[in-house]
């Protein structure tokens, strides 16, 4: 009973109809999308916004005195509205746009790290990081003479907290963690680890990289009491090119802008410049309204499927999948924390995981392979790489089937 | 072997139309690709290794009576068929041949576009390695005479 | 005879077709977007090759082994090529894709500035700088103790080149100027500007501004001598979201990253980073394949039309816009210069540019008002702002009688 | 002036019903911006200036009799417009009525989409500004008690 209401809640087959590009064929094949984690696909409604707003009421905003800009500059302000709804922000002047992830977490590093971080301080981040929460941190530590600590992986990929305890110290002033791998799927508890570093000193500032996360699960940023949280638009159903900063507001107005130019200032003479308030102050430049109205567009949509039929489906997936996998001989599952999001990461005894994806790829379906931009995991866990799989609500126990027969052909031919 | 760059390249495409699908096709590479099995163990490590983002290529070089010799291996199955294609029409010439080789068989099997390009596998840099050490040879061979 | 012949070249009629948007009403009237400098209307061909990736080939790039990630790699990089042919840059490796313009002049600021900009060193600008080509080079002078120098600009709008040569001195490291005038529509001769520079000395590194410029001239960075040149997609008919930066191979290669993360790195360890090549040590993280290809697709529109049709629209529509203006009453037009591109700014005596600008638009003509992000330049000539229109080939002389109609009913209710 | 605000605002909302087009209601708000001239010329300066972007405003108050007197200007005669209906609500009244005072009419007449929504013309700052002077002079008054 309470399963057909499951299903009732969720009609994958309905779904995938939003999604145009999963009814094309691959190499002759229907196409099996199993790269979801370095990008997701997006559905009509996502699509269809942009063209209508390029179709309809494109104009360059904030100063406009005409109608289309106005109307540009409610589509950009309501998606941010909608946005800092959708983590729970306190205001839409603590959500900032950014190009992705990787310039959020950038900004983060240049201006807070401008202020904040000195010589011998310490930052942490963990050996799992993408390597978009690993390098600024390098460069910024290499700008101040800080230093890096990292906390590391157990076996099964998840966080050593006991480590991470010990790693903290009077010195630290950041802790920058991923909610959930790119590489394993691993769920971290940032929620503990936020507040064992705030328990140690309310001053260390936390920062989220939610780029795999935003998308697979309700996030609260004040529940979890990150002081910063990043992600992108494209990885969550919305088009590239646009990512998020949200940033306790306290937090940003103290920073100094980072890139500079137009809508970030307030006055400029060449005597003396001065800038304007957040969230415009670090948004240099003409803003990408297309971006944000794709991405507002987006956010219905994860919000008209819901959460929770979201998980259901994920889960189911993952579940079977991992059945799956584990039944091929000398199949090896990289990443086995029990809090997984429906990535999986897999090696094969004696194969590369590169000629595996090509196989596979003559097969329709479309996998990820190598090191996942994670390379120090990869040297940690001493593999060269990994076949990674990572599915979205509208794959299907079906697609696996494909995927499951096609990885076994392709592991006997290679063998 | 007096067969012309040009024949062997025109062998290999004759090989790979008679193929009906790129499945069988990946499957004769592979074969390739294990069958290429005389790369000396003790270079299999960084001085001779090229740059390729998911997979290592690693290349040695000698020279014989005016000919270039190459051995090439890779940690994939189907570069190492690709690496066999390659030397089965540049192994045992003369630099110029080498230099000169424009390599269409990569094209015309569409080779280059279902495996060849992509960054990740770094066959691209072998090609370039290849060509870098025709001239090397060639501009030590030309300052000898 | 002639005169036909260069009609039969354009048929405006036809091109408007393209333009979705120019169909459309504003305030019950036909729109009348005379905002094309702040940014321009994309045609279908731009609109439907976004809609045509994310339908069919979105996916993640470079990294990926299957069809559509394959397909999407090459589209990114013959838009790299189609941009580099457009401007005759040497090679695509030249080409980097940044934010946008202002991005780009922020990436050049930093990572050229880390190393060739020191105490004492000078940068010249000019006074009719956009904010994006002034605070960034603001704050390098703040960090680096440099110092700014300002070319000042004539009554007419025009460059004071005899002041910029007294301002040329050995401790000059930096020329960075607009080719195109935003406010003013001036053409400045940046190619003679470099060349008087080089010929100072050939290590100054001389900078175009090239946001106004790309969509309007053919462009060719060579001829011109420019080390560095940046642009917008937005402005030429394209995607918002993406930017140019071009840079001569040597000094890019010779620049340490800007932002750092995935895609631009070679190895990453907590021991030692090493960077990618360029261009792709400029690209962090997740390229805007969407906007790339949406680039290319406005090239290609712009291609097709060809500069020759586009240069004698634009004329005809500056040209007759000037002459009406100039009829009516107490009207001034601010920046005369011989050499002009299709952009007028103009006060009229006792009245406000906003009261102005909303009233056009009541009559459906979409105008800019204000400081147009040259604040300087408004100071120098002592005026609070200006109303700006600015044409694209796309507009007609009907639409500007219909503005100028419209300018004088607003005059006689405001005054 | 015994009208409340509530009162006043509903009068507003009808005059503007009253015109059919944007066009007819902007020159009804040019014409009242045209009447506003009780500004004192002395505080047209920073001093007295409300942050917009493209027209500036300003402001100057007092008190009398428990109630707070504003008087306002600006470059541009649309803004002017907007605040001789803005004052016309909120002038000469107590601190809590400014303060609890919602201002429906701004959007029931659609002057907050078509004006006063642009950051642009500093409106919104103005009335952030009233509002703040309100809630100061509150707090005075209070403490005096
Ligand atoms: C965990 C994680 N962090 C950061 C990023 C960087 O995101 P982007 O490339 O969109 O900037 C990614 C994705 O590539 C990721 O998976
Ligand atoms: C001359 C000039 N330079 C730079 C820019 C900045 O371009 P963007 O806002 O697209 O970064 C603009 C446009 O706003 C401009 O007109």
């Amino acid at each position: 009973m309470q399963d057909t209401l499951t299903k009732k809640l969720f009609d994958v087959d309905n779904i995938r109809k939003d999604f145009p590009i999963l009814g094309t064929f691959s190499n002759g094949k229907p196409l099996v999308y199993f790269d979801n984690a370095a990008t997701s696909q997006k559905p009509v409604s996502v699509i269809n916004a942009i063209g209508d707003y390029y179709r309809n009421y494109n104009a360059n905003i904030h100063r406009g005195v005409y109608s289309i800009s106005i109307k540009a500059s409610d589509a950009y302000e309501s998606s941010k509205r909608k946005v800092s709804e959708f983590i729970n922000a306190k205001s839409d002047r603590e959500i900032i746009y950014t190009r992705g992830a990787t310039e959020s977490i950038n900004l983060i590093a240049y201006s807070f790290g401008a202020d904040n971080v000195n010589e011998g301080d310490e930052i942490i981040i963990s050996e799992m990081e993408h390597h978009a929460n690993i390098v600024p941190w390098q460069e910024l530590c290499k700008r101040k003479n800080a230093v890096l600590k990292v906390i590391p992986v157990t076996d099964t990929g998840e966080l050593e907290l006991d480590e991470y305890i010990k790693l903290l110290s009077d010195k630290t002033k950041i802790v920058s963690v991923g909610h959930i791998s790119n590489t394993l799927g691993t769920i971290n508890p940032v929620k503990d680890i936020i507040s064992i570093a705030k328990a140690k000193n309310t001053n260390i500032c936390c920062i989220v990289d939610g780029a795999q996360a935003v998308h697979h699960t309700k996030v609260d940023v004040r529940n979890i009491g990150a002081d910063f949280y990043v992600f992108s638009s494209h990885k969550m159903y919305g088009p590239m090119g646009t990512g998020v900063l949200y940033g306790r507001a306290e937090l940003l107005e103290a920073m100094p802008p980072y890139q500079t130019g137009g809508d970030m200032i307030e006055n400029v003479s060449f005597s003396q410049t001065t800038f304007n308030e957040i969230p415009m102050k670090f948004e240099a430049g003409t803003p990408n309204v297309e971006g944000a109205v794709g991405l507002n567009a987006a956010i219905d949509y994860i919000n008209s499927v819901g959460f929770d039929a979201i998980y259901v489906q994920e889960s189911e997936l993952l579940q079977y999948a991992t059945e799956k996998l584990m039944e091929i001989n000398g199949l090896r599952v990289i990443g086995t924390s029990q809090n997984k999001a429906s990535v999986i990461s897999f090696v094969v005894k004696g194969l590369n995981a590169f000629d595996i994806g090509v196989l596979l790829d003559g097969s329709g379906v479309a996998v990820r392979t190598g090191q996942h931009c994670t390379e120090p995991l990869m040297d940690k866990l001493c593999i060269p790489g990994t076949v990674r799989v990572s599915f979205a609500f509208y794959n299907t126990i079906e697609e696996i089937d494909i995927f499951i027969d096609a990885l076994k052909k392709a592991i006997g031919v290679l063998q | 072997m007096d067969k012309t760059i040009n024949e062997i390249e025109n062998e290999i495409i004759d090989e790979f139309n008679f193929f009906e699908s790129w499945q069988d096709k990946y499957e004769y590479i592979i074969e390739l690709g294990k069958k290429l099995t005389n790369f000396p163990d003790e270079c299999r490590n960084n001085e001779y290794k090229v740059k390729g983002c998911q997979s290592s290529v690693w290349i040695v070089t000698n020279e014989q009576s005016n000919k270039i010799i190459f051995k090439a291996d890779s940690d994939s199955t189907l570069v190492k068929g690709l690496i066999a294609l390659l030397l089965r029409v540049l192994n045992n010439r003369g630099a110029d041949e080498i230099i000169n080789a424009k390599l269409d068989f990569l094209d015309i099997t569409g080779l280059k576009q279902h495996l060849a390009q992509t960054r990740a596998n770094g066959l691209a840099a072998m090609i370039n390695k290849i060509k870098m050490y025709a001239i090397a040879y060639k501009t030590k061979h030309e300052s000898v005479n």
